[in-house]
């Protein structure tokens, strides 16, 4: 039975294990004020999509947890422990895919285990047999412009993979592969959370894939961004993907979402 | 260029300027262009003497010294401008101005403070190319995708890696540009600081060429220098072009 | 032993230095250790010495003698002021050309001086003056029609006459002893180096007076492989045409200049305009050291 | 932020011209003046109007030859960046020029084009032509062809293209190119001031070198690089207020 | 009724007035097979999509019906005419925006009038109309790189639509835009199609997007490209934006699409 657990307030139960926890975070830009007093849970082996209008500070938000900007104030915890830089806990897969167009395919994909000291025909041993599950086999010594926009995309996802951490921080990782390559990338996800007790923190633009995919959704307020409100959607996995988008749980919960975000627009 | 749909290499003009160089050197317009064929003849009978590979040894010398510690030292000021605020509103004020400045002024000056002589033909040479290669990096740096420095970071690189693994790869086009120009400054002020300072090398060849009008020596000369000047801007040209295909996407 | 003594050369090695270079020969084999570098200049030279950076130098520097805090001496004449006003076919004497434009090396070099003394002899008023640094490039000018007078020196102006006599006219002048290119150093070191100057002193001096009886013993003395006897053919072949009309023409004193001499450079100088103050109240003693000549005769 | 940049200014300059002083006073050479020495020569130049009469002739090759330069340096560009044939004949021309030792190659002008205006016009212009024609080839080459198919689509004629999207899109490259040519022009102007004829600021730099009055000399060389970098000051205002949108800003921040 | 047109051979209909037809196109980039012998008819006032994987040669064909392109083999007709070059009756949308980085906003968007040779007060003025439907009023004097991604898009999106042209090219014109401004704007664009008399050819790689405003969907093969099949999912537009997502023929036609073009992935 699909459950709609609604409760931004409440804090996190007891006996939950959240991977990664933030509190009260507040980060400017400058004059621009991009998050505001931020809290927010990401329970261990799940996935929780932030979903938001453009501009509203989810990158910012990521990259806070990666340790990669410091916020103004607030804190954040990964595995109970405060975070003061980037660690090997937390792997990142960018919005603008930052390969090294100087790199080939298999070189950009090993250069996570490369920077940790990993020998050569070890990491690129790794290195391909992500470079296969992403479905670029054949493609190891390419260049990143040889590549079309999708593709790239998946060099980056394929680089997070391949350093194995226990958190993923994922920014937009299927805006630029077609709708088609995007759906299997969707049931991969799937069964990546399924399989392995690993934590996803996901940011997308479709509302659609945010429902179908994540354990719980945070919504989040034009900036200075807050969290809205918590909605998990779980329990539609056992559905299957082709009959799913008919459902009738699975539609309304779109359409709430889609109400919550409408305000904003315009 | 495209001839009947064979495509002719990019530099085979030069075969016909000089056929036109030949043909006015022939007409025998003015004495100070003598006939290529005639300055090709004197180049090889003076280029084996033990003066001309003097003066060519002594001009090599100049030349790749100052070249080579403008690079050494240019490039890492530019990477470090690109990427401290402060070190770049330090500097960046007199970089431009001496990118700008006309350095001929400036030669009087470096030989009361750097001696006369070798050292200082060097250092004019340096002087010539540093500026626009530190210019270059620098732009390089500053051009470079943040995300690739966040990206190295948040796989845990140290400032040892991201040197070496993001900054410098990433503004190698910037780089290899910047140093091509400077090569080519620095054919000219290496020539400047051979005639304005002390007198040895190629330089000291045109001025005793020139001097006694002895224009086939004199042509003789500049084409090894325009050989010499013309290849070293080719083949940083070629290096260019290979890693340009990540010029425009980076 | 002291270390090599830093000659600084204001010119680039070519015939005019053919007898210099045959001198340092004989001083290497009196056993004086040596470097050289040309410079382009002149002023160059000086400033090189100045500095501290080179140890003797070649020019006239009268005005640094003066102005700076530095003693520096004169210790030998190298050569005179022979410059020749050389004229289109427009002029014939020198009186001709007062109010017309001259065609000079530089503003308070040599030539300009001697510009300055025409005018004071001659109670003239020469036109406008410009500049083109370089004998050979004045006489290009003045084939190109550019210009109508100039003032060059010795062998260029043999060259004219050579390969266009009839076209251009060498006006009279009088006689100069006044030097062109003078051997200076700082005192101080001078002094330190005593027996080093004294070799190098007696060598060109030496070799002045055999050349003043035979001028071709330059180019049978010259070092095949040394810095003049590398140079092109052409040059080297002209050398003893070149010795014996700077013989005929005074050129070179036999005798290293001397007190002459020095007499001479305050008189002109004072008159160009490069020494200032009354004429009686400058002193031989500021300005050459005579030492080493007098004891090499 | 504009006050800090102007702060920071103010220190880097004073610890060169300090050293500058600290030099001279030590001295490093009897040939060395002080930074004051120098200022106060510059002031007494400028009091007696030297200066300017010496600009009044120095920029005459200068302007003449920077403006020659550029008109038909960027014409030219144009040309060979647009047509393959002119590229193919006259690209390498260009690039030889570029690295030509002009020095050497003074006597050889004064030769052909005597010790006039012409001659000095014509160092300019040797020296500042050859980045600007290779700038504006290769940024006219290199214009992003998205942007000529956008214009060809809304029915932009050649002309159109050239002067709306082309030249415009090369400003940058051109601007910098425009830059680097005057400099270089700065510097043919004073060697031929050094090596043809000593007229203007040349002449008051040999001239007070012959008569050893060097803080005259240094302070014609300070007024020399100071005018140098005005010129390009106001150049790279016009380029602003002639393309504002090129103006990217400060990547870092 | 909703009606699916399964006729990807039969010829245009007699009466059927096409805007566009495309007849029998093949383009070859050197060694790449782009397009292979492709026709397809472009009514008059409808709005047709051209779905298909990446890389298959939709902007190819684009530019070639705007005139940028030459085909190797093939006709184009617009208005029954041959297209020989761009014409002031087609406007194109490009996928990478193709804005002027040193104009403004309200230059970029005159710049098509610009060419035309209107008149400065009165192109601008036009222009603003246009910047204020796209929701950019307020930006007139920015520059493209003070803008987001979406808000250049839509800059490109004001300069099509401001010179009136008959025929609107539009590729992936709302890529970039979030998923609530893509809403709006696929309201917009119905609107127009139902108010103004015309023709939109229209690239996506939405499936959803592509059922919701199309008259015609046309699905593409991979390269070298050719039409598999023509879709007509007319009769949804009376159903209104909220509910037809829940529509079962709607979902019938996206499920079959979707169907379709599965087998070209992996
Ligand atoms: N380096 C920066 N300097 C100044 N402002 C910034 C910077 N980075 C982000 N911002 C501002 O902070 C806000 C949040 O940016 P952020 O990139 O986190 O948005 P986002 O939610 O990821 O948007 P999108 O969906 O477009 O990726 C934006 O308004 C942006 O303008
Ligand atoms: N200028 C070009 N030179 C060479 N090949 C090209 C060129 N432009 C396109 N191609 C090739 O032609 C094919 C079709 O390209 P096109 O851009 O039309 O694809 P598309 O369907 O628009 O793809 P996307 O959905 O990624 O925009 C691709 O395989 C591409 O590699
Ligand atoms: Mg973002
Ligand atoms: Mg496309």
């Amino acid at each position: 039975m699909p459950q709609i657990d609604d409760a931004p307030e409440a804090p996190a139960a007891a006996g939950v294990d959240n991977a990664v926890s933030v509190r009260g975070v507040s980060k400017t830009y400058g004059e621009v004020e991009a998050l505001k007093d931020l809290s927010l849970d990401f329970p261990r082996g799940q996935l929780t999509s932030l979903l938001g209008p453009s501009g509203c500070g989810k990158t910012t938000l990521l990259k806070i947890i990666a340790g990669l900007l410091e916020p103004n104030s607030g804190e954040i915890e990964v595995n109970g422990q405060p975070v003061t830089g980037p660690g090997p806990d937390r792997a990142f897969v960018f919005q603008d895919f930052a390969l090294l167009p100087w790199a080939s395919v298999v070189r950009n994909v090993a250069f996570g285990l490369e920077l940790r000291g990993v020998a050569k025909p070890e990491r690129e041993e790794v290195a391909q047999k992500y470079i296969s599950d992403v479905g670029l086999g054949g493609f190891e010594n390419a260049y990143p412009h040889e590549l079309s926009g999708g593709m790239r995309q998946r060099v980056g996802l394929a680089r997070a993979l391949s350093v194995d951490a226990q958190v993923l921080l994922m920014d937009e990782p299927f805006s630029a592969v077609d709708e088609q390559t995007r759906r299997k990338f969707q049931e991969d996800l799937l069964s990546l959370v399924q399989n392995e007790n690993k934590t996803f923190i996901f940011v997308t633009h479709s509302i659609e894939e945010a429902v179908y995919v994540s354990d719980q959704i945070a919504i989040l307020l034009p900036r200075p961004s807050r969290v809205l409100e918590i909605i998990k959607p779980s329990g539609f996995r056992h559905k299957g993907a082709d009959t799913i988008r008919r459902d009738t749980e699975y539609l309304d919960i779109v359409d709430r979402i889609w109400a919550s975000l409408r305000s904003y627009v315009e | 260029m495209k001839v009947y749909g064979y495509q002719l290499p990019a530099m085979s003009s030069l075969i016909l300027w000089g056929l036109l160089w030949e043909i006015v050197g022939r007409a025998g317009v003015t004495f100070f262009i003598p006939p290529l064929s005639d300055v090709l003849y004197t180049l090889y009978t003076v280029i084996g003497t033990p003066a001309f590979v003097k003066a060519m040894s002594e001009t090599a010398y100049a030349f790749v010294v100052g070249v080579f510690s403008a690079v050494v030292i240019g490039v890492p000021v530019g990477i470090l401008m690109g990427k401290s605020r402060l070190l770049d509103e330090l500097l960046l004020p007199w970089v431009n101005i001496f990118l700008s400045a006309p350095l001929t002024a400036l030669v009087p000056v470096l030989m009361v403070l750097f001696g006369f002589g070798m050292k200082s033909i060097i250092i004019t040479t340096t002087l010539f190319a540093i500026w626009i290669i530190i210019l270059n990096s620098r732009a390089g740096v500053m051009q470079i995708n943040r995300s690739l420095v966040d990206m190295a970071r948040s796989f845990g690189a140290s400032p040892m890696d991201a040197f070496f693994k993001i900054y410098f790869w990433a503004a190698l086009p910037e780089i290899l540009g910047g140093i091509r120009i400077g090569v080519i400054r620095a054919v000219k002020g290496v020539i400047i600081g051979q005639l304005l300072i002390s007198i040895v090398g190629f330089g000291a060849l045109f001025e005793l060429y020139s001097t006694n009008f002895l224009m086939k020596h004199f042509w003789a000369v500049l084409l090894v220098l325009f050989a010499m000047a013309f290849t070293i801007s080719e083949l940083l040209a070629y290096l260019e072009r290979r890693v340009s295909y990540y010029a425009a996407k980076r | 032993h002291a270390a090599k003594i830093k000659i600084a050369l204001a010119e680039t090695p070519s015939d005019e230095l053919a007898a210099f270079f045959v001198a340092l020969d004989r001083a290497k084999a009196n056993g004086l250790d040596y470097e050289w570098t040309a410079f382009s200049d002149e002023e160059l030279a000086i400033q090189a010495v100045l500095s501290g950076q080179m140890d003797i130098g070649f020019g006239t520097p009268y005005a640094a003698m003066q102005k700076s805090k530095a003693p520096i001496r004169i210790i030998y004449q190298l050569s005179k002021l022979k410059f020749f006003p050389v004229t289109s076919k427009k002029y014939s004497k020198l009186e001709e050309l007062d109010g017309q434009p001259i065609l000079l090396h530089s503003r308070g070099g040599g030539t300009d001086s001697i510009a300055n003394v025409i005018e004071d002899k001659l109670k003239i008023k020469l036109g406008k003056r410009s500049y083109v640094p370089g004998s050979a490039n004045r006489i290009v000018a003045l084939i190109a029609g550019q210009t109508d007078a100039t003032i060059v020196d010795l062998s260029n102006k043999n060259k004219l006459v050579k390969q266009q006599g009839d076209k251009f006219n060498v006006l009279p002048m009088f006689e100069v002893d006044a030097s062109d290119e003078a051997l200076f150093a700082n005192l101080d070191w001078i002094k330190a180096n005593e027996k080093d100057v004294g070799i190098f002193v007696k060598a060109l001096l030496s070799v002045y007076q055999d050349m003043a009886k035979d001028p071709t013993i330059i180019s049978k003395q010259t070092d095949p492989n040394g810095p003049i006897g590398q140079l092109p053919k052409e040059i080297l072949d002209s050398l003893d045409g070149f010795y014996k009309d700077a013989i005929e023409g005074g050129l070179y004193d036999p005798n290293g200049g001397g007190r002459k001499a020095a007499k001479a450079d305050m008189e002109w100088y004072h008159a160009a305009g490069q020494l200032t103050g009354e004429l009686s109240s400058l002193k031989i003693e500021d300005f050459w050291y005579l030492k080493p000549l007098d004891s090499a005769k | 932020m504009l006050k800090r940049s102007i702060l920071l200014k103010l220190l880097s300059a004073a610890i060169v011209f300090g050293a500058w002083e600290i030099a001279g006073r030590i001295p490093v050479s009897y040939a060395f003046p002080t930074f004051l020495e120098s200022m106060s020569a510059l002031i007494t130049l400028t009091l007696e109007g030297t200066i300017f009469t010496a600009y009044a002739e120095t920029l005459k090759p200068l302007v003449v030859g920077v403006i020659i330069s550029a008109v038909l340096g960027i014409g030219l560009g144009l040309w060979i960046g647009l047509s393959a044939k002119f590229d193919w004949l006259f690209s390498p021309i260009f690039i030889v020029m570029q690295s030509a030792p002009l020095a050497a190659l003074i006597p050889l002008l004064v030769m052909a084009y005597g010790i006039g205006l012409t001659s000095k016009v014509f160092v300019v212009c040797i020296m500042a032509m050859p980045v600007i024609v290779l700038n504006t080839s290769g940024a006219v080459r290199n214009t992003p062809s998205v942007f000529k198919e956008m214009a060809r689509s809304f029915l932009a004629s050649e002309r159109d293209i050239i002067f709306k999207v082309i030249i415009p899109a090369a400003s940058p490259i051109i601007f910098s190119g425009l830059r680097l040519g005057i400099s270089a022009g700065f510097i043919g102007a004073i060697l031929s001031e050094l090596k043809i004829t000593p007229t203007g600021v040349g002449d008051i730099i040999t001239y007070s070198r012959s008569i050893a009055d060097y803080p005259s000399m240094y302070a014609a060389i300070f007024s020399i690089i100071l005018l140098a970098v005005l010129f390009l000051n106001v150049l790279e205002k016009l380029e602003n207020y002639l393309f504002e949108g090129n103006n990217r800003g400060y990547a870092s921040d």
